[in-house]
């Protein structure tokens, strides 16, 4: 039973991470494309990362996980934010 | 399963092959490096899949990660040092004498791929003598073993070769004006203070996690180094670190404590054993610390430097970011 | 294990376009990444030497090996990027001027 | 104290650079190193002693024995790179001590420790005997001697060692490369263990061959040499002696330990007389090169590419008579190229350049240095009573022996083509004054003493081995390698 939840917790991750590369390649701006970005980032990581912790099922992967996700949504805010930021100094890219 | 598997790894041995030739081939500087850092991730993942997680984290957080970093900010220098803002200078993409290396390179190819078939087929396993070597050690990791005991004198080379870039950079850097790469910033974006306020616990807990579980585990003093190192950058890149035209004591006390106390230890080692670099009986655990601890240091302050391409970095407005 | 396989002919390929690379570029910092890529193939081939036997754990020698070799090819690279931009500022060029009589650089590969 | 011996050859000058960089005190760097070089005698005199009493010697690292750890070995032929290593150094120490710049821009504490990181590289180097040791070392010198290049500043110094660093980063990488090969199928890297193992086939052939290349484009040889003239010339002189006499030989010192220790056996014979005729094609495009520059250092650099063919003459022969005559070859170089080098900063430091025909100027102050030259050269292009002239007496002699009488007539034209480069050197210094040379003043009025002797007492001695065949030639026979009958 697990083992079919982690599956699509996994498959569902996954298409978010293929939703936002579609995205990042056919959208036409920094911004639409940073909007992309975020959903595979965010979503896609922790769909994966929810995936992972069922299929593992012990506390401490569960904790080591969360904080992969963690830390790479704040690494992803901020880089996410600086790009956009430079998107509006810059209107031509 | 193994069909899966088979069809994974061929996945990753090809992506590696492609973005290895689309970083040779693509004419512009920007996309080869980046083709580059995302081969370096793909060749971490291999890795990994080969079940080498040690290495995998060295190849993510060294080669990838700094080597990536570094390759960036060349791309950075070629824009600052023509003075140009936002294009990057025709970086020469005039390929030469295409036909006889490509006629040299696809034989040597060929031989290469049949010859390491074979020899990769060997079915070597590791000589009981090394097993029985590393099971019986006081430490527990095989790798530092390796690294800190029986092939200790390389890592000690090892760790000079990376100080020796250091003062090569460092005589380069003497000869001639170059601009200053990463000067200090008049504002920080909004963001990076309190990315920076949660990372730098983060990271120096994770270095030092690192550095404590090498002993037994995956990790050691050069995951730990290169994790502080990506620190010092970060402070470099937001402007945290200032760069400097001279070395301060403190740092070269920095950059060779390292190869420095190693290099003693290895001399000291005649006092209690008849062999340099023996470590002493019963004590083999807190030497080896000892030794991992400035080895850290010294790889965390020497990549911060040579990534910053300036002689020396100093502290600037340090606990004070919101006044 | 397929991956033995697959991954020693991927090294021997990622060897030899590396070296491609290194020959046929002109500009300093792709040669510099071909060289990398060089050395990540032998890299490459060593970690697979080093998972080869299984039965009775990997083999150290080779890991450390590469352990070692990572940290000797990010201080090189270190330098020569430095070294490249060194060259800029010094000719203006981001190439190596064609050696006059002496003949051209990689011409011998072994 | 054998122990101690090794270990502060090892260690003596890597631990001195460090404390030259961490306080750079004037006196500290000027008369650290000159100690040092004087002390470090002690220890080779000792390691001498113990070797030739003794036999070839086996130390263990960490008290580790190859396979599981990593092993020095000296034997003759280590022992005579060794003390080789130990004059050049002593001569270059002292001299530079008086001949470094002392303006602002002159980075003196960065040369100091690259020069002293460098010796214990090359005393490591020499006494190396673990495949991928040696890689480690092989980089550490590398770098350090594109830095040491690099120190002379301008565009010219900075292409030089940027294609140097090319050809050494690409050669570091073929020879690593032949390592895994070698490692992936025999599973060890001590090449004492190595030699006694039976393995080859082509998997050996492939790696002798990957490291083969990969060590000529260090050591320079022909046809992957084309760094070597530009970098060897631009550097600092004192540098450039130590380049030429110690780094560039250690790549072919490792060749020649590959293909006579761990691969003996494993190669046709017509590879060896491939690699030898690459060598007589080195002497000859070399010494060709040398006649036609118009520089001195330029010259000497040309002369180093041609030199170090000799070394390769040694596969095709393999007789202990060859064996000889190249271990003597290579410290006779040794010896008359550095001071050669150290003559030419001379020059450079009384003139301000190094242009041949300013030497035509019938000025005391050169004197002595056309004296330096012209001993190197007596040594270089083999003339009795020369040690130059005695290792290719030996060479020639085993050559005829094994009735390859080709390789002896390489060797006597080569020896023809050097006397021929360094007699187009002398004959501008006793030349007509040049008129070119008028219009330049010398732009300094003495040479320090400390300039004067170091090239002095290395021609000298480079004259002196000639003398000494009978005492060392059982010296460099300690220890002989499986590939010439060990």
């Amino acid at each position: 039973m697990s083992t079919w939840l982690a599956i699509a917790l996994i498959l569902i991750g996954c298409s978010f991470f293929l939703a936002g590369t579609v995205g990042l390649l056919r959208f036409p701006d920094t911004h639409s494309r940073l909007h992309a970005l975020t959903k595979a980032d965010n979503l896609g990581l922790g769909f994966i990362c929810a995936g992972l912790a069922v299929h593992d099922g012990s506390l401490t992967g569960t904790i080591h996980l969360l904080f992969v996700w963690a830390l790479a949504m704040m690494a992803a805010t901020v880089s996410a934010f600086l790009i956009a930021r430079w998107a509006d100094e810059e209107p031509e890219h | 399963m193994s069909l899966l598997s088979l069809i994974f790894d061929a996945l990753l041995g090809l992506g590696l092959l492609w973005l290895a030739w689309r970083a040779v081939s693509s004419p512009g500087l920007f996309a080869s490096v980046v083709l580059f850092m995302v081969f370096g991730f793909v060749m971490a993942i291999t890795w990994a899949r080969l079940g080498a997680p040690d290495l995998a984290l060295a190849e993510a957080a060294i080669s990838a990660g700094l080597t990536g970093a570094l390759l960036l900010s060349a791309c950075k220098a070629a824009l600052t040092d023509t003075g140009n803002d936002n294009e990057l200078p025709d970086e020469p993409s005039t390929v030469r004498r295409r036909w006889p290396a490509a006629l040299i390179c696809t034989g040597l190819g060929a031989v290469l791929s049949i010859v390491m078939i074979q020899v990769a087929a060997n079915r070597a396993a590791v000589p009981p003598a090394l097993a029985e070597a590393v099971t019986t050690h006081p430490l527990d990791n095989p790798i530092t073993v390796m690294l800190l005991d029986l092939r200790g004198y390389d890592t000690l080379l090892e760790v000079t070769v990376l100080l020796t870039a250091f003062l090569g950079v460092r005589i380069l850097l003497e000869q001639t004006e170059l601009p200053r790469l990463h000067a200090p910033r008049a504002t920080t974006p909004l963001m990076v203070d309190p990315l920076l306020a949660m990372a730098t616990p983060v990271l120096l807990m994770t270095a030092l996690y690192l550095f404590w579980t090498g002993m037994e585990a995956p990790g050691g003093a050069f995951q730990a180094g290169a994790l502080l190192g990506a620190l010092g950058v970060m402070y470099t890149l937001t402007g945290r670190f200032e760069p400097l035209d001279r070395t301060p004591v403190l740092l070269r006390l920095g950059l060779i404590l390292g190869p420095g106390m190693f290099a003693i230890f290895a001399c000291l080692a005649l006092t209690w054993s008849e062999w340099p670099l023996a470590y002493p009986a019963g004590a083999t655990g807190a030497a080896a610390v000892a030794i991992e601890f400035t080895l850290m240091i010294s790889i965390a302050v020497t990549l911060t430097l040579l990534f910053s391409a300036t002689p020396g970095l100093h502290a600037r407005h340090m606990g004070v970011r919101h006044p | 294990m397929s991956g033995i396989l697959a991954f020693s002919l991927t090294a021997g390929l990622l060897f030899a376009l590396g070296l491609y690379g290194m020959l046929t570029r002109t500009g300093l910092i792709h040669r510099l990444l071909g060289a990398n890529i060089m050395a990540a193939a032998v890299f490459l081939f060593l970690v697979v030497l080093s998972t080869r036997a299984t039965e009775a754990g990997a083999d150290p020698v080779p890991e450390v090996m590469v352990l070692t070799g990572i940290v000797i090819s990010i201080s090189l690279t270190a330098f020569g990027l430095v070294l490249i931009r060194y060259l800029r500022a010094m000719t203006g060029q981001a190439t190596l001027p064609r050696s006059g009589r002496e003949g051209d650089g990689h011409s011998g590969d072994d | 104290m054998l122990m101690a011996a090794v270990t502060a050859l090892l260690f003596g000058p890597l631990l001195t650079g460090l404390v030259v960089y961490l306080l750079p005190s004037r006196r500290l760097r000027d008369i650290g190193p000159v100690v040092l070089a004087i002390g470090l005698l002690g220890p080779l005199w000792h390691l001498g002693t113990e070797v030739v009493g003794a036999g070839p010697l086996v130390l263990a690292l960490g008290g580790h024995f190859a396979p599981l750890g990593i092993e020095l070995h000296v034997d003759g032929l280590a022992l005579a790179m060794l003390w080789l290593t130990g004059i050049v150094a002593l001569a270059v120490n002292v001299y530079v001590s008086a001949s470094l710049p002392v303006d602002a821009h002159f980075p003196a504490t960065g040369f100091r420790a690259l020069w002293l990181i460098l010796w214990s590289g090359l005393n490591a180097l020499f006494m190396a005997a673990d495949l991928f040791n040696i890689y480690v070392m092989l980089e550490l010198t590398a770098l350090a001697a594109v830095s040491l290049v690099v120190v002379s500043r301008g565009p010219e110094a900075v292409s030089a060692a940027t294609r140097y660093f090319l050809f050494a980063l690409a050669g570091s990488l073929f020879y690593l490369l032949g390592v895994a090969l070698v490692y992936g199928q025999t599973g060890l890297l001590s090449l004492r263990v190595l030699e006694t193992s039976s393995w080859g086939g082509p998997v050996s052939l492939l790696a002798l061959g990957l490291m083969t290349g990969g060590l000529a484009m260090k050591a320079a040889l022909f046809p992957v040499h084309a760094w070597l003239p530009r970098a060897h010339a631009v550097a600092p002189s004192a540098a450039s002696a130590a380049l030429s006499a110690l780094v560039a030989m250690a790549g072919a010192y490792l060749i020649i330990r590959l293909w006579l220790g761990p691969f003996a056996g494993h190669w046709p014979q017509a590879l060896a007389q491939g690699m030898a005729a690459l060598g007589t094609a080195g002497i000859v495009y070399g010494s060709i090169q040398a006649l036609r520059q118009s520089r001195l250092k330029l010259v000497i650099a040309y002369s180093t590419v041609a030199q170090l063919g000799y070394l390769l003459l040694i596969f095709p022969i393999a007789s202990l008579l060859a064996w000889q005559g190249v271990v003597y070859h290579a410290l006779s170089h040794g010896l008359a190229k550095a001071a050669f080098f150290l003559a030419a900063g001379n020059i450079i430091h009384l003139l301000g350049n190094d242009r041949l025909t300013s030497l035509s100027r019938r000025d005391h102050r050169l004197a002595g240095s056309v004296m330096v030259m012209a001993l190197s050269g007596i040594s270089l292009s083999g003339l009795p009573p020369s040690g130059g002239f005695l290792g290719k007496w030996w060479l020639i002699n085993a050559a005829l022996e094994s009735g390859q009488w080709w390789w002896a007539l390489a060797a006597a034209a080569g020896g023809l083509l050097a006397a021929a480069y360094v007699f187009r050197v002398l004959r501008h210094a006793l030349a007509e004054p040049h008129p070119d040379a008028a219009r330049d003043a010398p732009i300094a009025d003495n040479l320090p003493r400390r300039m004067f002797w170091p090239p002095m007492l290395l021609a000298l001695g480079a004259v002196a081995l000639g003398f000494a065949g009978q005492l060392l030639s059982p010296v460099i026979r300690i220890g002989l390698p499986t590939g010439v009958g060990g």
